[in-house]
């Protein structure tokens, strides 16, 4: 076995955390500079990662597996496909950012007591985070990742309780019951789901008797392994329900603007943008690998939940007062884009929802820390409190709009290419489906104007007049985010080159083709040969 | 489900010497060393109080203990060393007492966690020195009225209750051989000697000595009530086979008897006496672990006991119960397998669902733990059930896991004092990890490890036993299982909230810092949480090597 | 040669990311960045429009493909360009009258200080323009379309301090999404007709879809055409659009964007050609929006949108023509190209009169103001009578053309679509009249604006009569050029086709039917506005006309049905989700509580009593053990 | 006689020593009440032992009888020190820790 780059990947950060929590209480900016360091570090490696991943070649790539559990059949097997290196991209490019946006989210008050170190303890969770988060990515075995899928919801948990956002309504007691309202609420969500899968877990293990995915795939393909049908709808549903939890996906979606809404915005941006990719990731690998046939079986109702979720989630987005709760609806209806993008089973739907998954990603980011300087400066998180910002703040504004603009996926912007490739992809199979789909462009241009009105424009009020524009730091976390959605707005062939094969490999394994045509074009193969 | 004779194979040996064919009368001392190392060191603690000047009494007895229980812990592992664990397990003392996998497996479990446990008792750094006088969490003078003057004269004069290290080692003596006793007398034998300590134990906190007192007469009824009833379950059983050796009641259960007088042959033919034997034996072995209904004492009685001796019951006798109830319905009763399967099911079910959804509203953190410790009995009982290697394996670890994590959690308890001894109530709680991360973050490693979170003992054992049960066709159990530990974590969340995320009070607890013994029981307690959940997989190996009992 | 195509988007581009990102430094010198831009794109267009004329009418199309977009299996869209004639004939068009509208702005934006940021958003504006008239795929063509739609919202919420301009803004964007929402899914449904969506395959094997889907397909690029150009039932945005700054309406909302719906159904005439149903549609919303348009015109006291209601009602002749299929198209954009010189002109007019008076855009407080500022009176003069359609100048021959076509369709349809369009002649003749007559003519009616300025009109700078000098030029002889020798005819022909129709009735009666109504509506236009004076204060006016000054109340339905009603829903929604969804699991959670509260009574401190519990559960055991072995 | 006898006598014992447990107040009384149960155990141990004709179970008879004097010793420590406490055998009045 040769360098083992995915484990590194993963330990570093982790380390870095370590380090990071055990900087004394006095050198606070150094434990700052430190995780900061260790981020970028992890963002290197992703980036050799994506470099020495072959496209083309096998499935899983820089595979890595130690025997850690014989006696559950778990090893430690680590592997990435073109979709786990997205994602751990994604992972790794945000976390910096994350991290110097809450720059000083989390330095101490003055009542605190000497003893109590936040700002250390917030930037060693967020490290810890990234790392669950990509070995979540790199595991291809199911315990493996259950385990890490489990174990990060807990630096999430005392990240989202333990660093609310300080501008409130209402008084410090007050805010405090509701953040730790809103953190207990995302760790019950999300551990019933974990714990309804470790029961669907175990069942696989009693069927299958090992954990690797790719044994327990290449079996059910060779037909080697074959389930009762309950019994693999059981598991499915089993499977299913954690990564719907954690997706979110209508019904089970109230626990996110809660997280969304009491947290500091850059630990929003790490629920939303990184951590619950983690659900959607797992129902396109291990929904569809393990349970194809229940995957088809589920399609219908899935979708339709996914089509609720759409619309719901961005008819409630826009009769929100909160601005931060606004876009974790607005996250709500994108993350219905996904899953009905996965579960089209198209490739262009699932290569639509991989896409979506970075590019949700990169646009909530930009809109969610630009609306989080925002709050930083009036100290409110009301929409009511804000009207005029543009005149006093132009840059911040312009932010913030092509953050809304990359939000209602506005061709030239990144999310355009993933929203359209999923609406395309479920026409391809399921017109009507489609159409009620596309509802939610209009919607969506609906709350992000909406919200871009209320706030920005109009006359200046009177507690935003002073309000200063982007500092430098701002500016620097803001710039790099808009330009990676111009650009992957015009040439996304960087990442769908990567992800397209794992797609093909998806497809397979669910033993779905592309609905054809219905008119063959000569000139179209003219075209690919392009 | 396989056939009977096959499902026996999987967790018994042939004996080298057949039940029945009376041997000539021999005890292997060798092999009951362990036992017979504690019993001995608890003796000579008696002679200690008797002749040992009062000044230096606490040093002999601490020495004394801890050289008993890690010479006897020594004895285990060389006997485990030797083979007994596995090939040449047998039945040693004339019957009396099985020398086998389970049997070491747990006796070397109950003796570690026996000596972090007696740290424990001996802290006495604690307590704010009373006249000059370091004093540890034991009464003065138990026999004193509370508050008397008597009592205060005993506190002037410094004196303290050393009478507890004797006592303990006669309890861990009784739990060793619970566990590895081979017929009901022993069984019964066993199960006095190390309850009668207990109720003493419960009796002598130095602080709130009437709750203390309160709790022990609670145990002591209740425990004497049960132990009754499994009197009364073995007299019928005896009646039923004739005897009182396991291996001779398997085989009449079984039918395999090969010589049969008429009076067997008269017992035999009548269920009644077996099935109610055998579910009155259950009822006292349910009462030790704590299984919902028969529960209602482990409140109390953990909230009353001084806090070491709660941690020392909370781990050791439900360790030592379990294995007993593991022999019982492994070695004496699998041919009932298909009679006490449903019940058994239906009372895990219950346990887990009240345990857990009952310590949901609790207040007090010694009442928390002690529901928890009932819903945890749950969880191990659906390994119980699984019947099968797996099974065994699975409780085994389970056990191990959870005895070290419930002995640290009472340690962490003991830490957090304000003027009136220990602080339990959760309220006073409030941003502990504000005022000591540390001991807040320790604390909450090990309510994690009980909510089962993945990296910590906790989850790997609910795997272990749920995947047990769910391979032993236990389906339903699991699911129950998942959902009653979804509601678990619900409370083992507030406590962390609570010394988390909410502004410490002005008014609030201190955290005492302790001496090196405590602090060793509660690194262990962490370590062995943590290890057992990153690395399990030597561990598991151990209790796998061990899951076959003798018969 | 065709390596310059990416550059004529390139280079607006280009200066709408300086200007924008270029920060103050700029203040000074951003708009004659702009300008030079704009214009430096207007030259690659002139002299790719010389290589074009040099080569023989067939092999005039030039091709660009720069990459492959979006690559995913089976879906393949490529960022590629085509011109031909017809995106040619909008290219000249958009830079050219772009640039004059840049030039423009530089004196009418004087004195607002972010001129920097406008001209950046007039670049950007040009650049999604280009874009989407060269695009060879629909989905590229998507991207541009929803370009001109930012650029759109930006403009007209320009000044974003006004919460009317930002409200527009936002509605015309929300509009604008429904009938984009037509666009994809025309583009999905030819994806899954013909697995692609890029002109060439596409219109090449339309002779193997079906003619329910192509009808479809056509009736989907309708509804994004209804949305982007103003056309019944997703009008109701063009008017309030007005709220941007002059040279915008001019622009954009009169010259190009608003056309661009004409531009995407010609170019998708080989599918309408194939679904008849469709073309009906098509016809249809022509005719109502031109009518409606004119209607709504003639009520509007505020000249832009006047204006607004003729840009409409023009289009809806434009629309109206491309629907009457090869007989339709050329003259649709015939008429496109005219419109965008004389309604260019007569906006720019429009501001230069605002320009003059405080900003008052109420033509009742106008009046004899051809005194005062003669330039803008010859040049909107001028205009006027272009879109009057005077003879000999360039309205009098694209709307002719038209007129004559919607007879040629024959039949009942062709006598009812000639007859809509004379009609509209001659309503068009009356409005305009009667904007003419009450901003120039008749007797001063100027009231003090809100700081009680008395507005002292008086002639606009050079830059802004300049370019309206050149778009009276381009209104006066356009047509005639087009005209003689058929000209547009032979030039666009290879792209669009081209069949002569047989009117019913001759080209000289149309001809004349369209003088007598041209007549008729000056008169009684003369006659309301010109002879007695006019109150500054508008009469309540008769039903039709309050009907009018609404919109014909169909924005008041929109806000009753869809505003309102969309309060209500998404209020609804959000109780929903907070006391149901929330409301279960909370529920839950509480009943849990409440299950323990009770439970935990049991534990009453009696050790009798727990012994009870142990006796009873010891009976149920034994009970249930020999229960098990008696079942 | 039929030892069978002596077997329902001791359930009968048996049943009034666990519902003596049960209704009994004063600690004391509950505790005879739990001496009889085990009585109740000797005397079924015997009953038996006599039906199987083998010694066992009067061995452990006399096993029981000693451990019940040890639960005396420990039972009467804990009971009598209660007693002087709170002045009050009943074990009703110890009821501090509940819920």
């Amino acid at each position: 076995m040769n360098f083992p780059l995915l484990t590194v990947t993963a330990a570093v950060p982790a380390v870095g955390a370590i380090l990071t929590a055990a900087v004394p209480a006095a050198r606070r900016t150094a434990a700052k500079w430190l995780a900061l360091l260790f981020s970028l570090a992890t963002l290197a490696l992703a980036v050799l990662i994506a470099v020495r991943f072959e496209p083309g070649g096998d499935r899983y790539q820089l595979t890595e597996s130690r025997s850690w559990i014989a006696d559950f059949g778990v090893r430690y097997e680590l592997g990435v496909d073109g979709i786990g290196v997205v994602l751990i991209g994604l992972t790794a490019l945000l976390i910096p950012f994350v991290i110097a946006a809450g720059w000083h989210d989390a330095d101490p008050l003055e009542t605190s007591s000497k003893r109590w170190r936040p700002t250390q303890g917030f930037f060693a969770l967020i490290l810890m985070v990234e790392a669950m988060v990509i070995i979540s990515f790199e595991a291809t075995d199911v315990f493996l990742f259950y385990i890490f899928f489990e174990a990060m919801l807990i630096p999430m948990y005392f990240l989202i309780g333990g660093f609310g956002d300080r501008a409130h309504s209402g008084s410090d007691e007050n805010a405090a019951a509701q953040r730790s309202y809103a953190a207990v609420k995302f760790l019950l969500y999300n551990l019933v789901g974990g714990l309804i899968m470790l029961a669907a877990v175990i069942g696989l293990y009693v069927v299958a008797g090992n954990f690797s995915l790719q044994e327990i795939t290449a079996a059910r393909a060779a037909g080697t392994l074959d389930m009762a049908t309950n019994t693999e709808r059981l598991l499915f549903l089993g499977f299913f329900f954690a990564f719907a939890v954690k997706a979110p996906l209508w019904p089970l979606h109230t626990w996110l603007p809660n997280a969304m809404g009491e947290s500091t915005a850059p630990v929003a941006v790490l629920i939303t943008a990184v951590v619950d990719k983690v659900g959607t990731f797992a129902m396109l690998r291990f929904c569809l690998g393990l349970f194809p046939e229940a995957s088809k079986w589920a399609t219908p109702v899935i979708l339709v939940l996914a089509l609720i979720s759409i619309v719901y989630g961005a008819l409630v987005a826009v009769g929100q007062r909160d601005i931060k709760r606004l876009v974790a609806y607005a996250s709500i209806s994108h993350f219905g884009f996904i899953i009905l993008g996965i579960f089209a089973m198209t490739s262009q739907g699932q290569s639509g929802a991989t896409l979506y998954m970075v590019n949700h990603g990169l646009s909530t980011a930009a809109l969610m820390l630009v609306a989080g300087f925002l709050i930083s400066r009036r100290g409110s998180r009301l929409i009511a409190d804000y009207g005029g910002v543009q005149k006093v703040a132009p840059v911040l504004a312009g932010t913030f709009l092509i953050g809304g603009l990359a939000t209602l996926s506005l061709p030239g912007l990144a999310p355009f290419v993933s929203e359209f490739l999923v609406l395309v992809g479920t026409f391809a199979r399921y017109p009507v489906v489609g159409i009620i789909a596309t509802i939610g462009i209009v919607l969506a241009a609906l709350y992000t104007l909406v919200l871009y009105q209320r706030t920005m424009t109009g006359p200046v009020k009177e507690e935003v007049r002073t309000m200063p524009d982007l500092r430098l730091r701002e500016v620097l976390v803001v710039a790099p985010l808009i330009a990676l959605l111009i650009g992957l707005g015009v040439y996304p062939k960087v990442l769908t080159d990567i992800v397209n094969p794992a797609v093909e490999q998806t497809m397979s394994d669910v033993k779905q083709t592309d609905p054809e045509p219905e008119v063959a074009v000569e000139a179209k193969n003219g075209e690919e040969a392009k | 489900m396989s056939t009977l004779t096959s499902a026996h194979s999987l967790w018994t040996l042939a004996a080298d010497t057949p039940a029945g064919r009376i041997p000539a009368p021999v005890i292997e001392y060798a092999q009951l060393a362990p036992t017979l190392i504690v019993v001995g060191a608890a003796v000579v603690g008696i002679l200690v109080e008797a002749f040992v000047p009062r000044r230096s009494r606490y040093y002999v007895q601490v020495f004394l203990a801890f050289a008993a229980l890690a010479s006897a812990f020594a004895a285990v592992v060389g006997l485990a060393a030797g083979g007994y664990g596995s090939t040449k397990a047998h039945i040693a003392a004339m019957g009396a007492i099985a020398v086998d996998g389970p049997a070491l497996f747990l006796q070397g479990t109950i003796l570690l966690a026996s000596v972090v446990a007696v740290f424990t008792f001996a802290e006495r750094r604690l307590d704010p020195a009373a006249h000059g006088n370091r004093v540890d969490s034991f009464a003065a003078q138990a026999a004193s009225v509370p508050g008397s003057d008597s009592e205060k004269a005993a506190v002037k004069a410094g004196f303290s209750t050393t009478e507890v290290f004797p006592l303990a080692l006669f309890a861990i003596a009784g739990m060793l051989i619970f566990p590895a006793a081979n017929d009901l007398l022993t069984l019964f034998i066993a199960l006095e000697v190390f309850s009668l300590p207990l109720y003493l134990l419960c009796a002598v906190a130095r602080r709130q000595r009437l709750m203390s007192q309160e709790a022990a007469v609670k145990y002591f009824l209740l425990g004497a009530f049960s132990s009754a009833f499994l009197l009364f379950g073995i007299a019928l059983l005896y009646g039923y086979a004739g005897s009182m050796s396991y291996a001779v009641i398997a085989d009449v259960v079984d039918g395999t008897i090969t010589k049969i007088d008429p009076a067997l042959a008269g017992t035999m033919g009548n269920d009644v006496l077996l099935l109610m034997g055998g579910a009155l034996i259950l009822t006292g072995l349910l009462f030790k672990v704590g299984a919902v209904p028969f529960h209602m004492w482990t409140p109390d009685v953990y909230q009353g006991a001084p806090t070491p001796v709660t941690g020392f019951m909370a781990a050791a006798t439900k360790v030592a119960a379990f294995g007993a109830l593991l022999r019982l319905l492994y070695v004496v009763l699998p041919g009932l397998r298909w009679d006490w399967r449903p019940v058994m099911w239906a009372v895990a079910i219950v346990t887990m669902l009240a345990g857990a959804v009952i310590a949901v509203t609790q207040t007090d953190v010694k009442r928390l733990l002690a529901y928890s410790s009932v819903a945890h009995a749950g969880f191990i009982l659906a390994g119980v059930i699984a019947t099968s290697a797996e099974g065994v394996q699975s409780v085994l670890f389970y056990l191990a896991a959870y005895s070290f994590g419930t002995i640290g959690a009472f340690a962490v308890v003991t830490l957090v004092r304000d003027a009136g001894g220990e602080a339990t109530h959760l309220s006073k709680w409030a941003g502990l990890g504000r005022r000591s991360p540390l001991t807040a973050a320790v604390f909450a490693v090990f309510l994690l490890a009980f909510a089962g979170i993945p990296l910590t003992s906790g989850f790997t054992g609910k795997f272990a036993v749920f995947s047990a049960a769910a391979q032993g066709g236990a389906g339903v159990l699991v699911v129950i299982g998942v959902l009653s530990s979804a509601i678990a974590a619900f409370f083992y969340i507030r406590v962390i909230v609570l010394m988390f995320f909410s502004e410490p009070k002005a008014d609030g607890p201190t955290v005492a810092v302790p001496s090196p013994l405590t602090m060793t029981t509660i690194a262990v307690g962490v370590a062995v949480t943590l290890v057992l959940g990153l690395a399990p997989q030597y561990f598991l190996d151990l209790a796998g090597q061990a899951s076959t009992f003798v018969r | 040669m065709e390596n310059l195509i990416a550059l004529l988007i390139a280079a607006p581009l280009l200066g709408a990311v300086v200007l924008l990102c270029g920060g103050r430094r700029l203040d000074r010198t951003g708009h004659w960045i702009g300008t030079l831009l704009a214009a430096v794109s207007f030259g690659i267009g002139v002299a790719l429009f010389a290589d074009m004329l040099g080569r023989s009418a067939d092999d005039r199309t030039l091709t660009q493909n720069l990459y492959t977009w979006i690559p995913v299996e089976g879906f393949q869209a490529d960022m590629a360009f085509q011109l031909d004639q017809l995106s040619m004939t909008f290219v000249l068009l958009i830079s050219g009258v772009g640039t004059l509208i840049h030039v423009y702005s530089i004196g009418y934006m004087e004195h607002d200080e972010r001129r920097r940021r406008f001209f950046g958003y007039l670049n950007l504006f040009v650049a999604a323009m280009l874009l989407l008239v060269l695009a060879d795929n629909f989905l590229l063509l998507y991207f541009g379309w929803e370009g001109v739609g930012l650029a759109s919202y930006l403009l007209i919420g320009f000044w974003q301090h006004k919460p009317s301009a930002a409200t527009a803004a936002k509605k015309a964007f929300l509009v604008n999404r429904v009938g984009d929402m037509g666009l994809s899914i025309a583009i999905m449904l030819m994806f899954t007709t013909f697995g692609t969506f890029a002109f060439g395959p596409v219109f090449g094997a339309v002779g193997e879809a079906s003619e329910g889907m192509l009808t479809a397909i056509g009736l989907m690029l309708l509804l994004a055409a209804c949305g982007k150009s103003a056309q019944v039932p997703l009008q109701s945005w063009l008017g309030d659009a007005m709220e941007g700054p002059t040279p915008v309406s001019a622009l954009i909302h009169a010259a190009t964007m608003v056309t661009a719906g004409v531009y995407l159904i010609v170019r998708s005439g080989a599918v309408f050609n194939a679904a008849p149903d469709a073309q009906l549609v098509v016809v249809v919303v022509g005719a109502v929006t031109l009518l409606f348009g004119a209607i709504v015109g003639c009520a509007k006291d505020d000249i832009k949108k006047a204006l607004a209601g003729s840009t409409m009602s023009q289009i809806g002749y434009m629309i109206l023509a491309a629907g009457l299929g090869p007989i339709g198209y050329v003259f649709a954009i015939m008429h496109l190209v005219t419109h965008g010189f004389f309604k260019a002109g007569l906006f720019l007019g429009a501001g230069s009169v605002m320009h003059g008076m405080n900003d008052e855009v109420d033509m009742r407080k106008y009046g004899a103001l051809r005194k005062y500022m003669p330039v803008t009176f010859v040049t909107f003069g001028l205009g006027y009578l272009a879109i009057i359609g005077f003879p000999g100048l360039s309205g009098f021959f694209s709307k002719d053309m038209i007129i004559e076509a919607a007879f040629a369709k024959g039949g009942t349809e062709g006598w009812i679509l000639g007859g809509v369009t004379l009609l509209g002649a001659g309503i068009t003749a009356f409005y305009m009249t009667r904007v003419m007559l009450l901003t120039f003519f008749g007797e001063k009616r100027w009231q003090p604006d809100a700081q009680g300025h008395e507005p002292h009109p008086h002639e606009s700078p050079k830059s802004m009569t300049i370019p309206m000098v050149i778009l009276a030029f381009g209104s006066v002889f356009a047509g005639a050029f087009f005209e003689i020798g058929e000209r547009f005819l032979t030039w666009l022909e290879p792209v669009t086709g081209y069949e002569h129709g047989n009117p019913p009735v001759s080209a000289m009666t149309v001809t004349a039917a369209t003088m007598v109504m041209l007549l008729a509506g000056v008169g009684i236009a003369w006659g309301m506005y010109g002879r007695r004076p006019v109150p500054v204060l508008a009469p309540r006016g008769s039903f039709l006309t309050r009907a009018a000054r609404r919109d014909l109340y169909q924005d008041d339905f929109n806000h009753v049905v869809l505003v309102r009603g969309g309060e209500h829903l998404t209020r609804s929604l959000v109780y929903v989700d907070h006391s149901l969804v929330d409301g279960v699991v909370n529920g839950t959670a509480a009943s849990v509580g409440g299950l323990s509260g009770r439970l935990r009574k049991l534990q009453n401190g009696y050790a009798r009593s727990y012994a009870v519990s142990m006796f009873g559960g010891t009976a149920i055991l034994i009970a249930a053990t020999l229960l098990m072995r008696a079942v | 006689m039929n030892p069978v006898n002596y077997l329902y006598l001791a359930a009968l014992l048996f049943t009034i020593g666990a519902v003596g447990v049960l209704i009994r107040k004063n600690a004391i009384v509950l505790f005879m009440c739990i001496e009889l149960m085990l009585n109740a155990c000797n005397l079924a141990f015997v009953a038996f032992s006599r039906m199987h004709g083998n010694l066992d179970g009067q061995i452990i008879a006399f096993f029981t009888m000693v451990v019940a004097a040890a639960e005396v010793v420990v039972g009467l420590a804990i009971i009598v020190s209660l007693f002087r406490t709170r002045h009050s055998a009943s074990v009703d009045d110890a009821s501090l820790m509940k819920l």
